[in-house]
């Protein structure tokens, strides 16, 4: 088989599973316990096997022709109808997104299969095929060649994500987070839509390779654009400002749909697009820096809010928006394997984080918040290890793999970027921040004073346990990859961006470690006693509030918009202009009734009155 | 005998046949006054058989006309087109009437004397080239159709229609009677022909008095075509007048009012000083009819009324191909009387033959659910509501599109906007009544008499022209342009 | 003659109906749409064979008038939406809890010619004759078995799209009168139109453009002119919406299409960026009041105004990815109001209710109508890998290609879709249940229906590319008019 | 004296005297003279114009106004006789239960 | 004296016309119309219509007239019926009559007097205008349609003049 062959197969995969699930698995639950899993495991194998035999080339794999263009017309203006093809492309990053989307993925279809293993047969096969259905699209996304295949994964994933957070059909919360998601994402994919326009419009065609390889050449204007218009996209699905509200009320999702979907790929979907285009923004300092901004804004506003949760896996999440601002931060200026790099391992430690979480939330019955938590270690030691293991790689602790790839863009953001060395400031502080909460959030559900209920809590079993030790090796030994004496990420990806070794900068390694025993410290300080009476200031529990200013800004004009337009123009004039033409005919009507009194001397009168009219007009007027 | 003799023959026949029905009278018993409807049938149908005979045997519109009786009477493809839609009328109300007689307690031997009579008029009027030949036929079938109108003689509504009608008729016959003798003044001839040679010619008070005679003739037949401002005896008349009677002046009187404005308003007495005034004499009363009728229609709540109106409406569209003028207007006009005359008789005959009792029962409400307890009848009149609305596929649609076309094609872009609006208006009660035919009502399946088989099978006539010549325009279209007088 | 069958068996049908018992109503009527469905296949493999099928017959040859049809890729796909469309709503009919079935079954039949016949049409009078006769099935099917103030919803539909139609026939009248001979769609084509600058600066070219224009806006409906479509369409029976909203509502764009642009391409080109202005003002008009109905039905019928305005937009943008997206919208929008209209009437039917207070929660109760329901919602917004998205994108292509503020606009529109259908899916399937009860899984009736059409969309959506080839020919060469015109 | 103008301005006082005695008058009977009126006014003006242009056309017109005329008074007169053995007052105002 | 016997016809024409339409009394009103219609007859022999004039006097003031006479005798003959009722409707009515008056007036006297009839008054077959050789061949040769239709009017009104008015 050739490598564009075990591509398609990799992306079948998972897409049959979703079938088969979708409409065997009702009935049958053994098929979904193995089906699930199993589709993204063999996936898994194949893109390996695919990585292995490409090494560091790009295939493109042809499947069909989805639309065939139409022909150019002489003297037309404006566009024909694009050629379209559905293409697969596969390089050393599609390479490792796809081995981190199916290894990562299939280790939290293990863990699902116990997790979710309470709910009816309908929702558990219900389940795995969304979850499939989920791979499938991230892959599609990341092998997308062409802005349409691009748009499909992107919005398919979207659709994934509003499916499964929304998995609870009957919590009116569940349904309400999963249609924001689902909107919110939305506007990331139109912008993705208008850019590709504009690309089209630029080069004649859809494809990435003709757009980037001409990114050099084309004005600075469509440049900026395109690159804009992606932003949008990839804001949108990174939960980065502006577009981030939607991400902590995801969290309505089964925990195991939170850490594949929300924290370990779908997430990080903006970071790789900036990544594949990053010639373009090579050559769109402004987007770029919009993107730079963004990144670090969202980093830094996600680890206040942070701080403030109570809610284990709002926390989490948090943690997510702000370590993905990271790596929009690395991509943006200029240091995409850093990024890719922080978003293999942050996907390593936080689904880790996550399963671990829901180990937790399992035990205590689907307790979330960790006011009511407590105490835990001593039912769930390994749980609790686990957490404290995957809190302090994503603090950056060393030798775990969050040390590694975070100190490599707080390095990057000292030596490169927009306003540096701020930026490298800033993500020095976020470090502090991050290692704060992370150690609260152990301390409150692990070690503070344990709370009543708890004391049934216990270790999941064994089909739970497997994956979260994997991925606990993984996030320990993640930052292999990257060390600084060896380089192998560079080494394989380094050339899709034609970056060479990454520079080592003790300064970072120094400062960013200062500052996160300072957060673990001041945690320490503060919980290490036991349980604490904390109002966390509200501002930042709400985080910012930006809900509340959305319903303000723009929910409520939208609906006040619409209630006007109905009562002020839609009835009384578009509708009404009906009623309206009617009862002047009506009126019209009656007059004429009215003139026609019955009485013969009145029509004798009309008669005449018009027969002189007509003899004067005849007559004498028109001489 | 050439085409033309056989045309005159087909004018004397039903002429004699007055006279014979006036004889039979007198020999047929008071309870079997119906037998004179096949009398007066076959005489009509006879002369029907001359009429086509003439039509086939070469009589268009270029040739074969041929004048008669010193020049007071032409027997020519126009006239003959017409004289063949009078006397199939004609027979079709034959064929509903005596029913409807004996329901109201009227079959009488007069009824039919004054019928064909009446008839004689039209087939004068529209073959007249003479004006004293033109008030005469006009008298004969106005005097005829207000004895008519009474002819329900006990019956409040209908005599106060026959007076109405008598007493605002002859008033409009001063004015007409006027016009007629103003344009002879100008011209010092009353025969057509002469009357047009001399027209361009004239000039000082003689054109004035030539205009001003237009102008009268235009009001006096305005009059008879129920063209509004002079329209106002029409709701009350036709309200008022036996069905039968109705359907038949409907559109006798209206189609020989239009034929002489096409044929001599239009026509011979176009001369270039006349034409633009006695153009926008016409335009004006088509405008205005168009919209009284649509407007006056909106509100009614019994059918015959609402009718009356909508011939007021249709007079309009009439006008409009006469004021058009042309070849294309002259043939659109011809269409759009003879669809004009298949749809409004069926109109009219369908009401005909709901009735019941001593009561027309033509009111809106009361055609509630006949859709279903009267199948055929309900359909009929649903499908001349559609025609008469001037929806497709039926012959009003197609009469429409000629005239508008013909509008167009003239210029007359304003007048034909206001037809339009005047159309627009027109669907919404045409259509009020045919959802109220099919609106399901609980108990639409009783007390209803007995269908009669002649009357029915006279409006599925009608209704299968509705029909079949809006699919096929192209039949009558041949026909109009082989009438045409231009 | 295999056009004449398309044209006219439904009608043959119609007219046979009044004698037969009640019991072979349906399958008559399915019989009847059934073959016709087959036929139109038979119509469209002709056209995509590049081979459309044609006829032409003398029919008042004085008047110049002739019955000229003729089934290209656009008519052809359109003929064989009208026929599944009609198909659908056959299926749809209870026969049993209708009053007076034989009457409805005739009429839904008849507009099954009457579309057909618009779509076929060569010949401008032809195509107003079929134009016009659409209505009045509809009046009667409203006003006799609508619900509500049914007599005022079907008159409203009849004043409103009258009112179109009439300065339609103004508009072709003046078109004949300037051809010369004639109504031939073909031989009218780029007519010449005297008179410049004759009122306001408009030249007659775009006064009879107007009028065409009006006619089709008010069919179609665009913003500002659809003032009868919210009442008319929740007056409608299910079967009758599902034609009217499917079929009907395209008769204003394929007029566009067919007859507006070619005929009279300056008169497009000078109203092109007002027309295209109203349909990026409607789409996003029409989703703010879909946010706010509280009856099912109603929100169901402002997402289509929504929707026509995309339609319009695009084939107004006169760009060939414009108006190929617009026409494949059209099919797309068939498939899927067709069957959001008929899930709608299948809640009201089975639950009593549309009000979307008493709906809720169904999900549980019913996974084949929410998974076929998720499926058409879906495309319904635009979902990417479904029929709505890819006529969407071309769409905002062509209207990218006019303008960047219609661009924007109708992006924001595409992003209150997403609200809005999400709003009304997850209204009646998720959530807590509601107190409406009955069973609301559909049965093998509703899955005839529902299914075919879902798999239609996802067929679509996935692989466009025949779809679009097929229409490739007939904008390809309507643009290069527009072009030289 | 013979001035063909005043004849004819004499027909169309007669025919406007008629006229206006139609639109006042409630009495059938005398609106119905006054519509003979109006016809004899008519054949005033036909009368002089048949001796301006000397021919005969405008006298045979005459004399079939008048006969035409007196039939118009018969029907007319049994018509209101009709009525008035119906038991209805004689005024033309009471004629209009039929309007609208 | 001709000036003078035709001055007092015109008079008399034109004030019986008004006679007409002002008495109170129907039965006035037809003895003005005799009036107006006997001073037509006058005229006509002025404008050379003896046959005519023979024709008005016995169809018209004979015939038609008594018939008036009659049916207002069978009526009510002492019925008071002036103009009356709305006194607007009146005046509306006397101003369309004005404007009549004034039309006529402008278009018959806007060229002032104008010349008298030629003195001649034979027609173009050499006969006299109004001769009853004139009038017979225009009745019975020129115009024989019209009069035969006449004829027929004739029938239909009496047929319908019977049909109205008998009893049952």
């Amino acid at each position: 088989m050739t490598v564009g062959e075990l591509v398609g197969l990799g992306l079948v995969l998972p897409l049959s599973g979703f079938i088969l699930n979708r409409f065997l698995g009702p009935e049958n639950r053994q098929l979904v316990r193995l089906a699930g899993p199993a589709s993204i495991a063999l996936a898994f194998v194949v893109f390996g096997a695919a990585a292995l035999l490409n090494g560091t080339a790009g295939v493109d794999q042809l499947a069909y022709h989805w639309a065939a263009g139409g022909a150019a017309i002489a003297g037309q203006t404006g566009f024909t109808v694009p050629a379209i093809n559905v293409d697969l492309y596969f390089d050393p990053l599609a390479a490792v997104m796809t081995l981190v989307i199916t290894g990562v993925g299939c280790l939290i279809h293990i863990y699902a299969v116990g997790y979710m293993d309470e709910e009816n047969d309908a929702d558990y096969s219900r389940f795995f095929a969304h979850m499939n259905f989920f791979v499938f699209s991230m892959l599609l996304l990341v092998l997308a060649h062409n802005f349409v295949i691009l748009v499909v994964g992107w919005a398919l994933v979207g659709l994934s994500s509003y499916l499964l957070i929304g998995f609870y059909t009957t919590r009116e919360s569940a349904v309400a987070a999963a249609r924001k998601a689902f909107v919110m994402n939305v506007i990331g994919d139109v912008g993705i839509v208008i850019a590709s326009f504009v690309a089209l419009g630029a080069v004649g065609s859809l494809n990435f390779d003709s757009l980037l390889g001409r990114a050099g050449a084309l004005p600075q204007s469509t440049l900026e654009l395109v690159a804009f218009f992606l932003l949008v996209g990839a804001v949108a699905k990174s939960a980065q400002f502006p577009l981030h509200t939607w991400l902590p009320d995801a969290m309505e999702g089964p925990t195991p749909v939170s850490a594949l979907i929300h924290a370990a790929t779908m997430v990080t979907a903006g970071v790789y697009l900036i990544a594949r285009f990053a010639p373009l923004y090579a050559h769109a300092p402004i987007a770029a820096g919009t993107a730079q901004w963004i990144g670090l804004g969202t980093a830094l506003l996600a680890a206040l809010a942070a701080t403030a949760q109570n809610d284990i896996k709002r926390v989490l999440a948090y943690s997510t928006m702000s370590q993905i601002g990271y790596m929009f931060f690395a991509v943006a200026i200029g240091a995409e394997v850093a990024g890719i790099f922080h978003l293999v391992t942050h996907a390593f430690f936080k689904a880790l984080l996550f399963l671990a979480a829901g180990n937790v939330i399992h035990a205590l019955h689907g307790e979330q918040d960790m006011r009511r938590m407590g105490g835990l270690w001593r039912q769930m030691p390994a749980t609790g290890f686990i957490f404290l293991l995957g809190a302090l790689a994503l603090a950056g602790f060393p030798p775990l793999a969050g040390f590694f790839s975070k100190d490599e863009i707080v390095g990057s953001g000292f030596a490169m970027g927009f306003g540096h060395p701020v930026g490298g400031l800033v993500l020095v502080l976020i470090a502090a921040l991050t290692g704060y909460y992370m150690l609260r959030a152990f301390y409150m559900t692990f070690v503070s004073a344990p709370s009543e209920g708890s004391d049934e809590a216990h270790e999941p079993g064994l089909g739970m346990m497997v994956p979260v030790l994997l991925l606990a090796t993984l996030a320990t030994t993640g930052g292999l990859l990257q060390p600084g004496p060896w380089h192998l990420l560079t080494d394989f990806i380094g050339g899709v961006f034609g970056e060479s070794a990454p520079t080592f900068d003790p300064l970072a390694v120094a400062l960013t470690l200062a500052a996160v025993m300072v957060g673990v410290g001041v945690t320490y300080q503060r919980y290490g006693s036991g349980r604490v009476e904390e109002r966390p200031p509200e501002v930042l529990a709400r985080a910012f509030d930006f809900d509340s200013l959305y319903q303000v800004a723009i929910v409520g004009p939208l609906w006040a918009a619409g209630r006007l337009l109905e009562e002020l123009l839609e009835v009384p004039v578009v509708i009404g202009v009906a009623s309206a033409a009617g009862s002047a005919a009506g009126i019209a009507g009656r007059e004429v009734r009215r003139l026609q009194s019955g009485y013969l001397r009145s029509y004798a009168m009309l008669f005449a009155a018009a027969a002189l009219v007509a003899v004067v007009a005849v007559g004498v007027g028109l001489r | 005998m050439s085409a033309a003799d056989l045309g005159l023959v087909a004018l004397a026949i039903p002429a004699g046949t007055v006279m014979v029905l006036l004889m039979a009278d007198a020999f047929v018993g008071e309870d079997s006054k119906a037998a004179l409807a096949p009398i007066a049938g076959l005489g009509l149908v006879s002369a029907i058989v001359f009429a086509v005979t003439s039509a086939a045997s070469g009589l268009t519109d270029r040739g074969g006309a041929q004048t008669y009786f010193n020049q007071t009477l032409v027997v020519d493809g126009f006239s003959v087109f017409f004289q063949l839609l009078f006397l199939g009328l004609a027979v079709l109300v034959l064929m509903i009437a005596p029913d409807y007689l004996d329901r109201r307690g009227i079959q009488k031997g007069e009824f039919y004397v004054l019928l064909v009579s009446a008839l004689v008029g039209m087939m004068l009027l529209v073959a007249a080239v003479n004006l004293i030949t033109i008030f005469v036929a006009i008298e004969l079938l106005s005097i005829s159709l207000y004895i008519l109108a009474a002819f329900l003689r006990r019956q409040e509504g209908s005599q106060e229609a026959g007076l109405k009608y008598l007493l605002i008729g002859g008033f409009a016959s001063g004015f007409l009677l006027y016009g007629l003798a103003l344009i002879y003044g100008a011209t010092g001839s009353t025969s057509v022909a002469s009357i047009s040679r001399t027209l361009p010619h004239l000039g000082g008070d003689n054109l004035l008095f030539a205009e001003l005679g237009v102008a009268l003739l235009v009001v006096g037949l305005a009059f008879k075509a129920s063209a509004a401002p002079f329209h106002s005896w029409t709701p009350d008349v036709y309200q008022g007048a036996p069905i039968p009677v109705v359907a038949f002046m409907s559109v006798g009187t209206k189609v020989a009012a239009i034929a002489v404005f096409l044929r001599i308003v239009s026509g011979a007495l176009a001369a270039p000083a006349v034409q633009p005034r006695s153009a926008l004499l016409l335009g004006a009363v088509s405008a205005l009819s168009m919209i009284v009728g649509a407007v006056g229609a909106l509100r009614q709540t019994d059918l015959k009324r609402m009718l009356a109106y909508s011939s007021i409406a249709q007079a309009g569209y009439l006008l409009l191909a006469a004021v058009a003028s042309g070849r294309q207007g002259m043939v659109g006009g011809l269409f759009y009387l003879a669809a004009y005359g298949v749809m409004t008789f069926g109109a009219f005959g369908v009401l005909s033959l709901l009735g019941n009792g001593d009561d027309d029962g033509t009111g809106i409400e009361l055609q509630r659910g006949i859709g279903y307890s009267r199948p055929l009848l309900g359909a009929l009149l649903a499908l001349f509501m559609l025609s008469l609305a001037g929806l497709p596929p039926t012959v009003g649609f197609m009469g429409k599109l000629f005239v508008f076309e013909a509008a167009i094609g003239s210029g007359y872009v304003g007048l034909t906007i206001i037809a339009i609006i005047s159309s627009a208006i027109a669907l919404y009660y045409y259509l009020r009544v045919v959802a109220v035919v099919y609106s399901p009502t609980a108990d639409s399946e009783v007390g209803r008499p007995a269908p009669e088989p002649w009357g029915v099978s006279a409006v599925a006539f009608a209704g299968a022209l509705t029909l079949l010549l809006g699919i096929f325009p192209g039949i009558l279209y041949g026909l109009a342009q082989r009438a045409s007088l231009l | 003659m295999t056009l004449l069958i398309l044209l006219f068996l439904p009608l043959v049908a119609a007219l046979a109906i009044p004698r037969l018992p009640v019991r072979y109503l349906q399958t008559v009527g399915l019989l009847a749409t059934g073959i016709d469905l087959l036929v139109s296949l038979v119509v469209l493999q002709g056209a995509a064979n590049g081979a459309p099928l044609s006829l032409d017959y003398s029919w008042a040859a004085g008047a110049g008038l002739n019955f000229r049809l003729s089934a290209d890729g656009v008519s052809s796909a359109l003929l064989a939406l009208n026929a599944l469309v009609g198909l659908m709503a056959v299926l749809a009919t209870r026969v049993a809890d209708i009053k007076r079935p034989h009457l409805f079954m005739a009429l839904l039949l008849s507009t099954q010619t009457a579309i057909a016949g618009a779509l076929l049409a060569q010949d401008l009078v032809l195509f107003f004759v079929f134009y016009e006769a659409v209505l009045v099935p509809f009046f009667i099917l409203i006003a006799v078995f609508g619900e509500g103030d049914r007599q005022r919803s079907a008159l409203k539909l009849l004043i409103f799209t009258s009112a179109g139609s009439l300065a339609m026939l103004l508009s072709i009248l003046t078109v004949y009168a300037a051809g010369g001979g004639g109504f031939a769609l073909g031989r009218l084509t780029g007519v010449h139109l005297v008179g410049g600058s004759l009122l306001f600066g408009l030249t007659a070219a775009d006064i009879a453009f107007a009028g065409f224009a009006l006619a089709f806006a008010i069919k179609t409906p665009i913003f500002p002119f659809h003032g009868w479509l919210a009442d008319v369409y929740t007056s409608a029976p299910t079967p009758v919406v599902m034609i009217l909203a499917g079929m009907v509502s395209k008769l204003g764009p394929y007029g566009f299409f067919r007859v507006a642009l070619p005929l009279l391409p300056d008169g497009a080109r000078d109203f092109s960026p007002l027309l295209m202005a109203l349909a990026a003002v409607g789409i996003v008009y029409g989703a703010l009041l879909a946010l706010r109905q509280q009856d099912a039905k109603r929100m169901v019928a402002y997402l289509s105004l929504s929707h026509m305005c995309f339609i319009t937009l695009g084939i107004l943008s006169l760009t060939p990815a414009g108006i190929s997206g617009g026409v494949l919208q059209m099919l797309n929008h068939g498939i899927l109001i067709t069957s959001l209209f008929f899930i709608v009437g299948h809640f009201e039917r089975r639950l009593g209710t549309r009000d979307r207070a008493n709906l809720g929660g169904l999900s549980s109760r019913a996974p084949l109508l929410t998974a076929v329901f998720l499926v058409l919602a879906l495309a319904t917004l635009g979902m990417p890998g479904l029929n709505g998205f890819v006529g969407e994108y071309l769409i905002l292509l062509g209207a990218y290609a006019r303008s960047w503020a219609l661009l924007l606009v109708a992006a924001a529109g595409v992003v209150l879709a997403a609200w809005y259908t999400l709003r009304l899916y997850q209204g009646a399937m998720n959530g807590p249940a509601r107190e409406a009860d009955g069973a609301a899984e559909i049965g093998a009736v509703e899955s005839g229906v529902l299914l075919p059409l879902a798999v239609l969309a996802v067929a679509i959506g996935v692989y466009p590319a025949p779809f679009l080839a097929l229409i490739n020919d007939a904008v390809g060469s309507l643009v290069k008019l527009m072009a030289a015109g | 004296m013979l001035h063909p103008s005043l004849f004819l301005l004499l027909s169309a006082w007669l025919f406007v005297v008629g006229a206006v005695g139609v639109l006042v008058r409630r009495n059938p009977l005398v609106v119905f003279m006054c519509v003979e009126l109006m016809l004899n006014a008519g054949n005033l003006a036909l009368m002089t114009f048949a001796r301006i242009h000397r021919n005969m056309e405008g006298q045979v017109f005459t004399l079939v106004v008048i006969a035409v005329a007196a039939s118009e008074v018969v029907v007319g007169l049994a018509l209101i006789v009709a009525i008035y053995k119906s038991g209805r007052k004689m005024d033309i105002d009471e004629l209009s239960e039929l309007r609208g | 004296m001709l000036t003078f016997f035709f001055a007092l016809v015109f008079a008399l024409s034109a004030t019986s016309a008004v006679g007409v339409v002002a008495s109170r009394r129907p039965l006035y009103a037809a003895l003005s119309l005799v009036v107006n219609m006997l001073s037509l007859a006058l005229l006509f022999i002025l404008l050379s219509g003896q046959f005519l004039a023979a024709a008005q006097v016995i169809v018209y003031a004979g015939a038609v007239m008594v018939l008036f006479v009659f049916v207002i005798a069978l009526l009510n003959p002492l019925r008071d019926e002036g103009p009356g009722g709305d006194p607007r409707q009146t005046l509306i009515a006397v101003l369309i009559g004005a404007g009549m008056v004034g039309a006529a007036a402008v278009a018959f006297l806007g060229g002032g007097l104008g010349s008298e009839f030629s003195s001649q008054d034979s027609i173009a077959g050499g006969a006299q205008l109004g001769s009853i050789q004139a009038m017979g061949s225009a009745l019975y040769r020129d115009f024989a349609l019209p009069v035969e239709a006449t004829a027929l009017v004739l029938v239909v009104a009496a047929v319908g003049a019977v049909y109205l008015s008998r009893g049952k």
